[in-house]
């Protein structure tokens, strides 16, 4: 039980006393999330609009192979990345393996099917009405899309925070494809498994709060979006 | 008249919810700058009829000509042209001022907009003040119901379909929506199509009345329905005709048997009104009611009456000298007089 | 009672991923009738799980931390059971040079050129015996250099970041033995340096102090203990075979 | 009469939105069996009151006594006795059937439902075989309202509250739910109190009227409201009348000068209808005007006559015998007249 | 790449050759996923509703800390459940460490934000017409709770299948807490740990392809409850 007093005040001295590998652990772990951050949620949204809008034979599979998308182990999609980005592997040229790149793109694939399922499950539980609505005000398609996402924003809102947490939590890409080379690709996530696995304890729950803190900040200046 | 002065040209239209048809237009014409209304009783197919004609909804069967042109559901084309105030509007989830522009944001007219929907909410009798920075939700039922009205009057549209667009709302409104849909009409030139139960309102303000019955469309205006059940009359057996019994006792004669259906029309012009029973005059229909209400239709200046018949309802369109004459006033009782021979079947 | 006769063992990756254990153990419960399940993880939470009391006994590879921590009344009867040696690998045509030089001159070597070297930076057995290597050879431990990277993973993982890199690691010939069969007997990365009397692993047996862990089964440790070093044990070590090659050498006195 | 015989008991009754009020009732009854009818324009109040009354909301201020008990909203009393069909029903996301049957569900009560729903539904005018296995989303508007409706009525409750019943719902089905609410009264001795913006039917079916306006009731029916902008007259400066210029010329004459507010009443009893201007007589205000419509109401035999000057109307109630003795018909020059004393503001 | 496609053809033959070692860790891992899944549903849909449906003072702070605990790090839950029931936590007695039920509970924890908040950010969006059509129509609080998730039930079943997703492809608590015992509390998850770390990527993909048969096993049989 001590370790976690421990790793509290551990983690106040981390974030104070500006530990360099703390910080730069703490800048790859931002810059990665919201790379993947970004990518999934503009192709994650548009997918889920149209599963979530349309009717159309086989939806119901592609649902079903959504959903079970959602259950890709980290370490498979660190795995498949791994095989593509390797020296060896058709992508090898680009040079992404051990690269926060390279990381990014795995967390893509990893957060992609968390926003279109809740994305596709909030559309798809909008009035009847509201698309009557807006074909007769005149809206084009793109402006169909847009309308209908903001009226569910809050549902939008709550996938793209499920996705954050799941990508700011992720070890498996990190460290497969990334390496957890320190002061390059090391995130916080890799960081606590390798301080875990040396028996830090401590050092782990300081740096798990290191990374809680930064969801509660980033959360924080969301909270504006939500409803008042 | 040429192809392009009728906004409109449906044809052999049928529309089908699963196996159950729901619409059978065998060819409807609607003129540009007309204003139409749509009468029928509930699930007849209005509102199915509006989105057709809102190009919302693809028919299962048919074609739809908008101005000479066959167009297609979602086109682009009559997207921003046609606007319908649907049966239940739906605000989106903004301010008032925001649900009023959407249209105009989505034209990309970004022209003086405060002005423009100050005006469009005078036009339905809310205050700018005090609206605009409402939210949606903030509004009772009437309110809300006049802001979607509002925000299709300020689009200018060329055509404006009304799905009850005075259902739930006041009286001096309904008179404002009618004020505003005739300037529509008269500064724009729209093309109106109107489905409404208040059959006064409705009258007041078309130009042409269209019944609307279990799909089928009867271009002479209001009618009378008479629905089943029928029944065989005890006495002659072999001439066949039906007869529907009255809980009072009294008995509506109708010509030859239907074919399959069990509802059948009388048209208004072939009803007359007496204070007596005639016996001599061969009208093998009269029937006692009372008059239960008298309407003026603005544009005739005739009388829309309502005359109740134990539990049925006919309604007649009188001149008023017709009226003087009899002492026609609501209460009053009458006698409903037609020939078995001109009822229709449908 | 089944229940008092099942041990709880914390280990080191190394023993687990070679499949010793699961070579040996069904001979250690076929012989003593006790049920050991074990967990495999770093050297450092192996230790960690002893201090608090969660396993019953250790099976690690770090000399010097054991030491220590029986010195602080956590663990007692560390027994040697047997050995296996680090090597440095690197790739086939050795752009530092180092083949065949001794262990101290090979880093000294690989710090000069700044050749990229990878090391786990775990603080788990092997890389507290790297730290070692640094120090003899009187260099400061690197740690922000570009050339010195620090994956913080397990052994296999971090060569196969050298093999991507084109770069040197310490690795202890097991895993070596492994990576190898993993590429078709045909890997990038060659043993390089080998054989010096300071690369020797030594992996002991550590009981948990029953004045630390009341609840911990010393007497079945114990009995783990004997029997690891008993001469049919240290018998089936010296015949274990990972592909064909021996790995462990028994050396329980 | 003792508590017991007033369902309702409304004491010092506020309420707000936010800041702005939108009710304020100082000392409301209603009797246990009476139907009451609310009336009053868009944004008066009539939906906030009737979920007061139906304890799902809670007032800002004040009490609310059932049957002589204070009660409390949610409060699992009332909850099962009284129930509110709401101005834009919801239908649940299941078949007709489940819709209807699942306030009885919640009570438990599962006797012999196939029938009961069969009744119910015939109560609104739609027919089991083709509607009870339908889902909610395959209802035109008007059968959706019934619906909801029918789904009210299978619960014999203490206390009916219908708000706009009859929005979109067509004149038949419209006659089926007056019968229907009728019969609740007698059968089971339901309380019911209805909005409703169509006051023919309104008038039809209700004991009593209250007038709502702004948030205050007015309980001797239906009054007649002429709202501002007022202008003090050019003639006399000093004892300050008030006057609304029409923009076909006429003045109306309105005694003192409003304390803040700028709505002035009149009470139906205080208008008089006349065929030519007497100037003799001292009234002052004499204005021209035409009827519009005119209604029976049914259980006075009375004749509601709705006139209207300029943009303005008028409501008045008329005796058949002064009907036919002025020969009043839509359409029909008439004279109103009215003391500009008799004013009241609010 | 070729590991992928030995991966693959591996996937087959563990799963039609009975590989014992295997169809232990496939049931280890759909008990501990079963049970956590049952209790976090059981705790996360009332919490999920009572967020959603009332309108409270510091709601938004709720909403804000909730979605925190999305970005959990399991490592991090690991640990903390370990703390408690280590031999030397106050929870020592029972014997959870090294158990199925241990990395149940800390499963639990880990899904637990993500029911309550889809949820929550569903039930928010439903039409305020229903909340009075039920209080009138004499729905006590348990019918109000059971109609209305019953009404948003496409939305309830994203976030079971979201929260299913990431419990079952969790590692941190599995081994921190599990263990990762061989024939005990080996999960899948912490099998593919193991082959990774051993080198044998094709074992882990094969591994990793026999949880996505059983997520699509579990998410084909719920797809009766999707819309038709
Ligand atoms: N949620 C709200 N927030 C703020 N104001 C509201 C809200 N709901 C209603 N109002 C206002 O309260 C007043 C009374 O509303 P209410 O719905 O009771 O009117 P109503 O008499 O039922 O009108 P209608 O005939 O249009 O249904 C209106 O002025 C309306 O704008
Ligand atoms: N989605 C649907 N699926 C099946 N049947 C439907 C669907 N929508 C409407 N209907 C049926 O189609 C018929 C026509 O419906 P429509 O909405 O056009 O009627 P309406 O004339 O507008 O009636 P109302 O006066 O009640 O608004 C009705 O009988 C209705 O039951
Ligand atoms: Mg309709
Ligand atoms: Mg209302």
């Amino acid at each position: 039980m001590d370790f976690i007093v421990a790793g509290f005040i551990k983690a106040i001295e981390l974030l104070i006393g500006g530990d360099s590998s703390t910080w730069t652990a703490v800048f790859a772990t931002l810059k990665v999330s919201t790379c993947s951050m970004l990518l999934s949620i503009g192709t994650g949204l548009p997918c889920g609009f149209l599963l979530g809008y349309f009717d159309f034979k086989g939806k119901k599979h592609l649902r079903t192979i959504l959903d079970t998308m959602l259950a890709l182990p980290t370490v498979f999609i660190g795995l498949t990345v791994y095989a593509f980005i390797s020296r060896q592997g058709p992508l090898g040229e680009l040079g992404l393996l051990f690269t926060l790149t390279g990381i990014a793109i795995g967390q893509t694939i990893l957060a992609f099917p968390i926003v279109t399922a809740i994305t596709a499950s909030t559309i798809e539980n909008i009035d009847r009405d509201l698309k009557l609505t807006l074909v007769t005000l005149g809206a084009g398609k793109r402006h169909i899309v847009a309308t209908c996402l903001w009226e569910v924003r809050y549902g939008i809102l709550a996938a793209a925070v499920t996705a954050y947490g799941r990508v700011l939590t992720e070890v498996g890409i990190s460290m497969m494809v990334g390496g957890n080379i320190k002061y390059h690709t090391r995130t916080i996530t890799t960081a606590i498994a390798l301080e875990t696995n040396k028996g830090l304890f401590a050092d782990g729950i300081a740096l798990g709060l290191v990374l809680i803190t930064i969801a509660f900040i980033v959360n924080l200046s969301l909270s504006f979006l939500r409803k008042q | 008249m040429t192809k392009k002065d009728f906004a409109y040209h449906l044809k052999n239209i049928q529309h089908y919810y699963g196996n159950t048809k729901v619409l059978d237009i065998d060819d409807l014409k609607i003129e540009t700058g007309s204003i139409t209304g749509l009468i029928g009783p509930n699930g007849s197919g209005k509102s199915t009829l509006l989105k057709l004609l809102a190009f919302a909804r693809k028919p299962t069967r048919g074609r739809i000509f908008y101005k000479g042109h066959l167009e297609l559901p979602f086109s682009s084309t009559v997207r921003s042209k046609i606007t319908l105030l649907t049966q239940k509007p739906y605000l989106l989830k903004r301010t008032v001022f925001e649900n009023i522009t959407y249209g105009l944001k989505i034209r990309k007219d970004k022209n003086n907009l405060e002005n423009r929907v100050k005006k469009a909410l005078l036009n339905v009798g809310l205050d700018y003040q005090n609206f605009a920075q409402r939210k949606w939700h903030e509004l009772s039922g009437g309110e809300a119901q006049r802001v979607a009205m509002a925000a299709r009057l300020i689009l200018k549209p060329e055509v404006l379909l009304l799905d009850e667009p005075i259902a739930s709302v006041d009286t001096e409104s309904a008179r404002l929506i009618r004020q505003a849909s005739l300037k529509a009409r008269d500064n724009w030139g729209t093309t109106l199509v109107i489905a409404s139960h208040d059959l006064q309102w409705l009258y007041s303000i078309s130009d042409r009345q269209l019944s609307i019955f279990k799909g089928n469309i009867f271009s002479t205006g209001m009618e009378n329905i008479i629905t089943g059940p029928f029944v065989k009359p005890d006495v002659k057996p072999d001439d066949k005709p039906l007869v529907k019994k009255l809980d009072d006792g009294q008995i509506i004669t109708l010509k030859a048997p239907a074919p399959k259906t069990c509802t059948a029309i009388i048209r208004k012009k072939n009803i007359s009104i007496a204070l007596k029973k005639q016996p001599g005059n061969g009208m093998d229909n009269q029937l006692s009611g009372h008059i239960v209400s008298m309407l003026l239709e603005k544009k005739s200046g005739h009388i829309m009456t309502t005359i109740s018949i134990h539990d049925l309802c006919f309604i007649l369109t009188l001149p008023p000298d017709q009226v003087s004459r009899l002492d026609l006033y609501p209460g009053k009782k009458v006698i409903l007089g037609f020939y078995s021979n001109d009822v229709e079947w449908i | 009672q089944a229940q008092s006769k099942s041990l709880m063992m914390a280990t080191t990756t190394s023993t687990d991923n070679t499949g010793l254990l699961e070579y040996l153990i069904p001979h250690f419960e076929q012989e003593t009738g006790i049920n050991l399940k074990w967990t495999a993880t770093g050297t450092g939470k192996a230790l960690k799980l002893g201090q608090n009391c969660d396993v019953d006994v250790l099976l690690v590879h770090a000399p010097p931390a054991e030491k220590k921590y029986i010195a602080k009344g956590y663990g007692k009867d560390r027994r040697q059971v047997m050995y296996n040696d680090f090597v440095i690998i690197g790739p086939e045509n050795d752009p530092a040079g180092i083949k065949g030089k001794n262990i101290s001159d090979a880093f000294t070597t690989i710090t000069n050129k700044q050749a990229v070297f990878m090391s786990r930076g775990d603080d788990s057995g092997t890389n507290k015996k790297e730290k070692l290597l640094w120090k003899n050879a009187g260099i400061q431990l690197p740690d922000k250099e570009k050339w010195y990277v620090q994956t913080g993973q397990g052994m296999l993982a971090t060569i196969n970041i050298a093999q991507e890199r084109d770069g040197y690691t310490m690795t202890d010939r097991g895993t070596y033995i492994k990576y190898q069969s993993t590429k078709g007997g045909n890997a990038p990365l060659k043993i390089l340096v080998e054989g010096d009397a300071i690369l020797l692993n030594q992996y002991s047996v550590l009981t948990l102090d029953p004045k630390n862990c009341p609840n911990a089964k010393y007497d079945l440790a114990l009995k783990f203990s004997d029997w690891m070093a008993s001469q049919n044990a240290q018998n089936l070590i010296k015949d274990f075979r990972l592909l064909g090659q021996k790995l462990f050498i028994p050396n329980a006195k």
